[in-house]
C-alpha cells in the first residue's frame, strides 16, 4: 500500500479492473493455499463431499439402529450418531456447499468479478473448515454429544468432553461464515462488472448477497452461544445451569437466533440455484425477476423475527407465542411468490428435462411440501402436538434434503462442465434425479405420521407399533443412500470419459458461460459491460467488451441432454 | 408489458382449464376426506382440547393438500406441455415474457389472506388453551432420569409412572424436572390423546390445562425433549377413570379418601388431614408407640398385634372395618378410636397418647411400608 | 497487492495503465473495499457483545432483585466511581486518537505521535483499571453466580479488543515510522481510529448496563 | 472513601473536557462524507453520550441508589 501518489483520485467508471493477483507457480501455492476463488471452491466442494459421506453413513446407522423397536445400537452410540449427524450435515456439509462451493465458484464470475474481495481472507476461510470437521469427528473418541445438534442445556452441561470439542469446531466454523460473509457482501457491492446494477445481477447473486448477509449478523451470535456454553462446560462460568442461577431457555433463545436463520442460509442459494436452472432449462426468461429477486431478501430479514418458533413448548411467556407465530406464517408469502414464479417460469418455455432441470423440478414439489408442514409447525395449537416429534424431523428434512440438497444437486449437474470443463453422462444423472426422488419421499413422507401418532424424536428405541413403518423408512433410506452412489459415479465417470463441454453447453446466459471452461486464472481477460438482466433467450447477449470464448456468443447451443439431437 | 400479457391470454396450454379443474375437483374431494376421516392425526380425542387442535389440523391438512395439488399439479402440467420435443429444433426458445403484474398481484394477495386466516384461526384456539377458568384439579408432574412422578394435593408421596384423573374434572398440569439432587435435565411431557405438551425444565413450571372427556386408559405419557441415553424408553400410563374409580385408586395410594379434586373433602377417617402426614416423623413415633405390639413385616408375623407392614398392599390382609381391605382412612379411624374385633384389641388414640398429627404421620409411615 | 496488480494490468493490457492515475484508481478501489469490509467486521462484533448483553439482561430477568443472592447474602453492586473514572480514560483515548488521525492528515506528524503515544498510553492504563477493579470487584468471581458470569466475560471480551486495539495501533504507529503512509494513503490509521472508537463505544454500552443500570 | 471522591472529581472534570472535545470533533466533521467520516460520527456521538452519563453518573444522578 505504500505508494506515493497524486492526492487527486481520478474517477474512472469501472470496478475493480486489476484486482487480481500474479498466478502462482508450484503445487503448494496453485492447489492447497490457493488464493484463487476456483481453487478455493473445488477444495470446498471436495470437503464438504467427503462429510457428506461421512454423515450419510451415520444416517444410515440411525436408520439400522431403528430397524427394531428395541434399537440395534447401544442407546449411547445412537444418541452420538445422530447428534454428530445433524451437527455435520448443517455445518459441515449444506452451509459449506451452498456458500462456501457454489457461493465461490459462481459468484464472482456471475458479476464479472477476477476474484472475491479479499482473497486470503477466502483463504483462511476454508481453512478453518477441514479441522473444524476434523475436530468434530475426532470427538468420538472422547464421547462425542449425544443431545442432537441443538446441543440443549442443561443435559449438554454434563456430557463428556466431545461437547466442549463440537463447542470448537462449530465455533470455528462460525468464524468461518462469518467471514466469507463479510467477504461476499464486499464482493458484490464493489466489484460487479460496470453496467451490472443490481436489478441486473443474476438472480444466484441475489441469493448471495442475502445469505451472506445472514451469514454475517447471524453466525456471531451462535459463536456468542458457544462461546458461553464452552465456558460453562470448562470453567462452570453459570449461563445455563439452573442450579447455579442459570437458565436454560437462554440457550435456546442464542441458538436458534442464530440457527432459525441458518435455515434460510442453507435454502436461499439452493433458491438461487434454481432460479439459475429453469430459466435455462425452459429457454425462458425468469418470471418476476424483481419480485423473486426482493423476496429473498424478504426472507432473510423476516428470519431474524421467528426464531422462538421451536420454543412454543419451552416455556415462554405465552403472549410471545403469537407474535412469533404470525410472522412465520408471514415468511410462507416471500416463499409462495418464488414457488409461483419458478412455476410460471415453466409456463410457455422449450424445457429440456437435464439432470440439473429433474432436479430442478423436484426441488418445487418436495420444497412445497417442506413450506406445507412448515404451517402445521408454525401455528402453536397444532406445534403442541408436533413439537420434538418425527413430525419435525420429516419437516426438517424436507426442507434441508428435498430444498438444499437437491439445489446442490442441480447446481453440480448445472456448473459442472464449467468447473471442469467435461460434461457428466446425462442418462445416469436422469436416473440419479428420478430414484432419488423417489427414494426421498418414500423416506422421509411416513415419518410426519410415525410423529403424529405418538413417535418422539431422537431416541434409539420406540413402541413396537411403529416398527413396520420403520422398516420401510429405513429400506428406502437405504436407497437413498444408494443413490447417491450414481452421482459419485457419474463424476469420476466425466474425468476420464466425459466429453469436452465447451464454453456454454446449455445455451445458458450469464456471465460465467461467456468464458472457456473451465474459466482461467483470471476469469475475464477483459471485463465485459452489462446492458441487461442476463435472461432474455432470443435477444442477443446483453454484454460489450467481452472477447468471447469461441461458441460462447452463439444463440443455438448444442444439446447435450440427449433427449433432443442438435446439430 | 401490456401486449405481454394479453399474450399469456392467448392458449396458456391444451386443456389448461379442464387440468385446472380438475385440480380444484381433486383438492376438494381430498379436503372433504380429510375432514370426514380421523385424519391427519387419527388418535381418539380424551379430552379438551383435542377437538379444537384437530379442527385446526383439518384446516392445515384441506389448505395445506390445497396449496400442494395446485403447486405439483401445474408443475407436471406444464411439464408434459411445454416440453422440448423431439421434432422442436435446438434453439427453440419458450415464450418471452417477464412477468404479468395482475398474476403477481393476486399470487401474492390470496396467500396473505389464507395466512391471515390461518393466524385468525389459530390465534382463537391458542386463546382457548389459554384460560384459566375453573380448574378443580390441580396437580404436578415431574420428569426423573427416566420415569414420571406425580404430586396430588393431599398425597403426602408423588406416584410413580402412573397418573389417574377423572373424567370431566379440569386439570390444572404443572410440569416440571429434577427434584434437588438428581442431575438436571430437560424432559417434556406428551400425551398424544390429549394433543397437548410441554416441556420439564429444572427450575422452571411450565402448565398445561385440559379437561379430560373419555373413560379410559392406559394411554402413553411419552417424554420429548432428550433426557439422557434411555431418553427413548421413558414412558408413563396415563387413565381417565371416573370419578368413583378415581376416588379408589387415589384412596389406596394413601390419599385420604375423597376426590383431591373435591375441593377439600373430609381429609382422612376421623376426620384427620392424613395429607400432610411425614412419613420418617411417623416412623419414629411407630418405633416408641406401637412397636411393642407391631411389627413392620407382613399381617402373619403377630406380636400382640398383627404386622403392618404391608397393611395397604397385602390383598392377604383381613377385611377390618367395612369389608374392604384397609385404607389410610380406616387405619386412622383405628387408632383414633381403638379397636376391639376378633384379631384383638387395641386402645384408642387418647390411651396411647397420639395426637391427630401423630396419627397422620404414623399412615404416612405405613403408607410408606406398604410402597416397599 | 496493488504492485502485484498493477503488474497484472500490465500482463493483459486492459485499461489505461500507463498513466498515472491508474495505481490510484486501484488504490483507492482497494481501500473502499477494505473500508467496507472493516465496517461489516465491526457490525458483526456489535452482534457479538449485543448476544451476551441479551444474555446478561435475560438472565437478570429470570430473579426479582439485582444483584443475586450468592450463598444467602445478596452480592453488592460495583464500584461505581472508579468505573467512572476509567471510562473517561477510555473516552479521553478516543477523542487523543481522532486528533492523532486529524493531525496525520495535515500532514502534522509531531502532534500525531504525541496524540497517538497519548492514546496507547491511556488504553493500557485502562487496561491496568480493569485489572484493578477485577482483583476488588467482591461478587464471587467469575463463575459464582450470573452476575460474575455476565461481569466478566462480557467486560473480558471487551478487555481483550481494547489489548488487541493497543497492539494494532502500536504496529500502526510503528508503520508510520517504516514510512507505510503517507498524507493522503492512510487507510491503516483510519481502521484504526474506527477499530478504537468502537471499542469505547461498546464501553459506553457496558458501563450503563453494570454500573448504572 | 475518601478515594471515591477523588475518583468522582476526576471523572467529572474529564467528562466534561472529553465531552466538549468530542462534540467539537464531531462539529468538524459534521459535512464530512463517505463511509469512513459517517461511521466515525455515528460512534464519536455515542461517545460523547457516554461522556454525558459518566457527567451525571459523578454528580450522583443517575445510578444505584444506596
Amino acid at each position: 500500500m505504500a505508494v506515493a501518489a497524486p492526492t487527486t483520485t481520478p474517477t474512472i467508471p469501472r470496478p475493480v479492473l486489476d484486482h487480481i493477483h500474479p498466478e502462482p507457480t508450484g503445487f503448494i501455492r496453485k492447489y492447497i493455499f490457493s488464493i484463487d476463488h476456483k481453487i478455493i471452491a473445488f477444495q470446498y466442494f471436495i470437503t464438504a463431499g467427503l462429510f457428506f459421506i461421512i454423515a450419510g453413513l451415520l444416517a444410515e446407522m440411525i436408520r439400522i439402529d431403528l430397524l427394531k423397536h428395541t434399537g440395534v445400537l447401544t442407546p449411547n452410540v445412537y444418541n452420538q450418531v445422530y447428534s454428530v449427524h445433524g451437527s455435520m450435515m448443517v455445518w459441515l456439509v449444506i452451509i459449506p456447499f451452498v456458500s462456501g462451493a457454489f457461493g465461490n465458484f459462481v459468484m464472482p464470475l456471475q458479476i464479472g468479478a477476477r476474484d472475491v474481495a479479499f482473497p486470503w481472507l477466502n483463504l483462511a476461510a476454508f481453512w478453518m473448515f477441514p479441522p473444524a470437521g476434523l475436530i468434530l469427528l475426532a470427538s468420538f473418541a472422547f464421547g462425542a454429544p449425544d443431545a442432537g445438534w441443538t446441543e440443549y442445556p442443561p443435559i449438554s452441561l454434563q456430557a463428556p468432553f466431545g461437547t466442549s470439542m463440537w463447542c470448537i469446531a462449530i465455533f470455528l466454523i462460525g468464524i468461518s461464515s462469518t467471514l466469507t460473509g463479510i467477504n461476499f457482501l464486499v464482493t458484490i457491492f464493489k466489484m460487479r462488472a460496470p453496467g451490472m446494477t443490481f436489478t441486473r445481477m443474476p438472480l444466484f447473486v441475489w441469493a448471495s448477497a442475502a445469505t451472506a448477509g445472514l451469514n454475517m449478523v447471524a453466525t456471531t451470535a451462535l459463536a456468542a452461544a458457544l462461546l458461553a456454553l464452552f465456558l460453562e462446560r470448562q470453567f462452570g462460568v453459570p449461563f445455563y445451569n439452573p442450579t447455579k442461577g442459570g437458565s436454560p431457555i437462554l440457550w435456546q433463545h442464542m441458538f436458534w437466533f442464530y440457527s432459525h436463520p441458518a435455515v434460510y442460509i442453507m435454502i436461499l442459494p439452493a433458491f438461487g440455484i434454481i432460479s439459475e436452472v429453469l430459466p435455462t432449462f425452459s429457454r425462458k426468461p425468469i418470471f418476476g425477476y424483481k419480485m423473486i429477486a426482493f423476496s429473498s431478501v424478504a426472507i432473510a430479514l423476516l428470519g431474524f423475527m421467528v426464531w422462538a418458533h421451536h420454543m412454543f413448548t419451552s416455556g415462554m411467556a405465552p403472549w410471545l407465542q403469537l407474535p412469533f407465530m404470525i410472522i412465520t406464517m408471514l415468511i410462507a408469502i416471500p416463499t409462495g411468490i418464488k414457488i409461483f414464479s419458478w412455476m410460471a417460469t415453466l409456463w410457455g418455455g422449450s424445457i429440456e428435462f437435464s439432470a440439473a432441470c429433474l432436479f430442478a423440478l423436484g426441488f418445487l414439489i418436495t420444497f412445497t411440501l417442506g413450506g406445507v408442514t412448515g404451517f402445521f409447525l408454525a401455528a402453536v395449537p397444532a406445534d403442541l402436538h408436533e413439537h420434538g416429534t418425527y413430525f419435525v424431523v420429516g419437516h426438517i428434512h424436507y426442507v434441508l434434503y428435498g430444498g438444499s440438497v437437491f439445489g446442490i444437486y442441480a447446481g453440480l449437474y448445472y456448473w459442472w462442465p464449467k468447473m471442469t470443463g467435461r460434461m457428466m453422462n446425462e442418462r445416469l444423472g436422469q436416473w440419479h434425479a428420478w430414484i432419488t426422488f423417489v427414494a426421498f419421499n418414500c423416506t422421509f413422507l411416513p415419518m410426519h405420521w410415525l410423529g403424529l401418532l405418538g413417535m418422539p424424536r431422537r431416541v434409539a428405541m420406540y413402541d413396537p407399533e411403529f416398527e413396520g413403518w420403520n422398516i420401510v423408512v429405513s429400506v428406502c433410506s437405504f436407497f437413498l443412500a444408494a443413490s447417491t452412489l450414481l452421482i459419485m459415479g457419474n463424476m469420476l465417470w466425466s474425468f476420464k470419459n466425459g466429453k469436452k463441454a465447451g464454453p456454454n453447453p446449455w445455451g445458458a446466459r450469464t456471465l460465467e458461460w461467456m468464458i472457456s471452461s473451465p474459466p482461467p486464472y483470471y476469469n475475464f481477460k477483459t471485463v465485459p459491460a452489462v446492458l441487461a438482466a442476463p435472461y432474455d433467450f432470443g435477444n442477443p447477449l446483453p454484454y460489450i467488451g467481452l472477447d468471447a470464448e469461441p461458441g460462447a456468443m452463439e444463440a443455438t447451443p448444442q444439446s447435450t441432454t440427449g433427449l433432443v439431437h442438435a446439430h | 408489458m401490456a401486449h405481454q400479457v394479453t399474450k399469456t391470454k392467448v392458449s396458456l396450454g391444451p386443456y389448461f382449464w379442464l387440468v385446472t379443474a380438475f385440480i380444484l375437483v381433486a383438492s376438494a374431494i381430498m379436503s372433504y376426506f380429510v375432514y370426514a376421516s380421523g385424519w391427519p392425526i387419527g388418535l381418539p380425542e380424551i379430552a379438551e382440547p383435542a377437538p379444537e387442535i384437530d379442527a385446526l389440523f383439518k384446516f392445515l391438512g384441506a389448505m395445506g393438500g390445497t396449496i400442494f395439488n395446485i403447486v405439483t399439479g401445474y408443475i407436471i402440467y406444464f411439464a408434459i406441455v411445454f416440453r422440448r420435443k423431439k421434432s422442436d429444433p435446438p434453439d427453440a426458445i419458450g415464450v418471452q415474457i417477464h412477468d404479468n403484474p395482475v398474476l403477481e398481484f393476486w399470487w401474492t394477495v390470496i396467500p396473505t389472506i389464507l395466512v391471515v386466516i390461518l393466524a385468525i384461526f389459530s390465534t382463537v384456539i391458542w386463546s382457548s388453551l389459554q384460560n384459566t377458568a375453573g380448574d378443580v384439579l390441580t396437580m404436578e408432574a415431574i420428569g426423573h432420569q427416566y420415569y414420571f412422578s406425580f404430586r396430588y394435593p393431599k398425597l403426602a408421596n408423588p406416584v410413580n409412572n402412573e397418573m389417574h384423573v377423572p373424567v370431566n374434572v379440569p386439570v390444572t398440569l404443572h410440569v416440571t424436572s429434577a427434584e434437588p439432587g438428581e442431575p438436571p435435565v430437560n424432559h417434556g411431557f406428551w400425551v398424544p390423546e390429549v394433543r397437548l405438551k410441554a416441556d420439564m425444565v429444572p427450575g422452571l413450571i411450565n402448565t398445561l390445562r385440559f379437561t379430560p372427556t373419555q373413560i379410559g386408559g392406559p394411554y402413553r405419557i411419552i417424554c420429548t425433549e432428550f433426557c439422557g441415553a434411555l431418553h427413548g424408553t421413558m414412558r408413563a400410563t396415563f387413565y381417565i377413570d371416573s370419578q368413583k374409580d378415581f376416588d379408589k385408586w387415589f384412596a389406596k395410594q394413601g390419599g385420604s379418601g375423597g376426590s383431591p379434586g373435591a375441593g377439600g373433602a373430609a381429609g382422612g377417617g376421623a376426620g384427620i388431614a392424613l395429607a400432610n402426614g411425614n412419613a420418617d416423623q411417623g416412623a419414629t413415633l411407630f418405633a416408641a408407640k406401637c412397636s411393642a405390639c407391631h411389627s413392620v413385616n407382613a399381617f402373619s408375623d403377630k406380636k400382640v398385634g398383627p404386622g403392618l407392614g404391608k397393611i395397604f398392599s397385602d390383598p392377604g390382609h383381613p377385611k377390618l372395618v367395612n369389608g374392604t381391605a384397609p385404607t389410610p382412612a380406616d387405619a386412622a379411624a383405628i387408632m383414633k378410636n381403638g379397636y376391639t374385633g376378633d384379631i384383638g384389641q387395641m386402645p384408642d388414640a387418647s390411651t396411647n397418647q397420639i395426637t391427630d398429627g401423630d396419627i397422620a404421620n404414623l399412615v404416612a409411615y405405613l403408607a410408606s411400608l406398604s410402597k416397599k | 497487492m496493488t504492485t502485484a496488480a498493477v503488474e497484472h494490468g500490465h500482463g493483459h493490457g486492459d485499461g489505461p495503465d500507463h498513466d498515472d492515475g491508474h495505481e490510484e484508481v486501484i488504490y483507492q478501489e482497494t481501500r473502499d473495499m477494505r473500508l467496507l469490509g472493516f465496517v461489516l467486521f465491526l457490525c458483526s462484533d456489535v452482534v457479538l457483545f449485543s448476544a451476551f448483553i441479551f444474555a446478561y439482561l435475560y438472565l437478570r430477568g429470570t430473579i426479582d432483585e439485582w444483584p443475586p443472592i450468592l450463598n444467602g447474602h445478596q452480592l453488592p453492586r460495583l464500584d461505581l466511581p472508579f468505573a467512572e473514572f476509567n471510562s473517561i480514560v477510555l473516552f479521553g483515548s478516543g477523542v487523543t486518537m481522532h486528533h492523532a488521525l486529524e493531525n496525520w492528515k495535515h500532514g502534522k506528524v509531531g502532534r500525531f505521535d504525541f496524540f497517538m503515544g497519548f492514546t496507547i498510553v491511556l488504553g493500557v492504563m485502562f487496561l491496568c483499571g480493569q485489572g484493578y477493579e477485577y482483583s476488588h470487584a467482591a461478587i464471587g468471581g467469575w463463575s459464582g453466580s450470573i452476575f460474575g458470569a455476565s461481569f466478566f466475560t462480557l467486560t473480558g471480551m471487551h478487555g481483550f479488543h481494547v489489548f488487541c486495539g493497543v497492539a494494532y495501533l502500536a504496529i500502526l504507529w510503528w508503520q508510520t515510522k517504516k514510512g507505510h503512509y503517507d498524507q493522503t494513503h492512510y487507510f491503516g490509521l483510519t481502521a484504526g481510529t474506527l477499530y478504537w472508537h468502537f471499542v469505547d463505544v461498546i464501553w459506553v454500552a457496558l458501563f450503563f448496563l453494570f454500573y448504572i443500570f | 472513601m475518601d478515594l471515591a471522591v477523588i475518583e468522582r472529581s476526576v471523572a467529572l472534570i474529564g467528562a466534561i473536557i472529553v465531552g466538549v472535545f468530542a462534540s467539537i470533533a464531531l462539529k468538524e466533521d459534521w459535512h464530512a462524507e463517505g463511509l469512513d467520516n459517517n461511521t466515525t460520527k455515528l460512534l464519536l456521538g455515542l461517545m460523547a453520550f457516554g461522556c454525558i452519563m459518566v457527567f451525571f453518573a459523578a454528580i450522583g444522578v443517575i445510578g444505584p441508589k444506596g
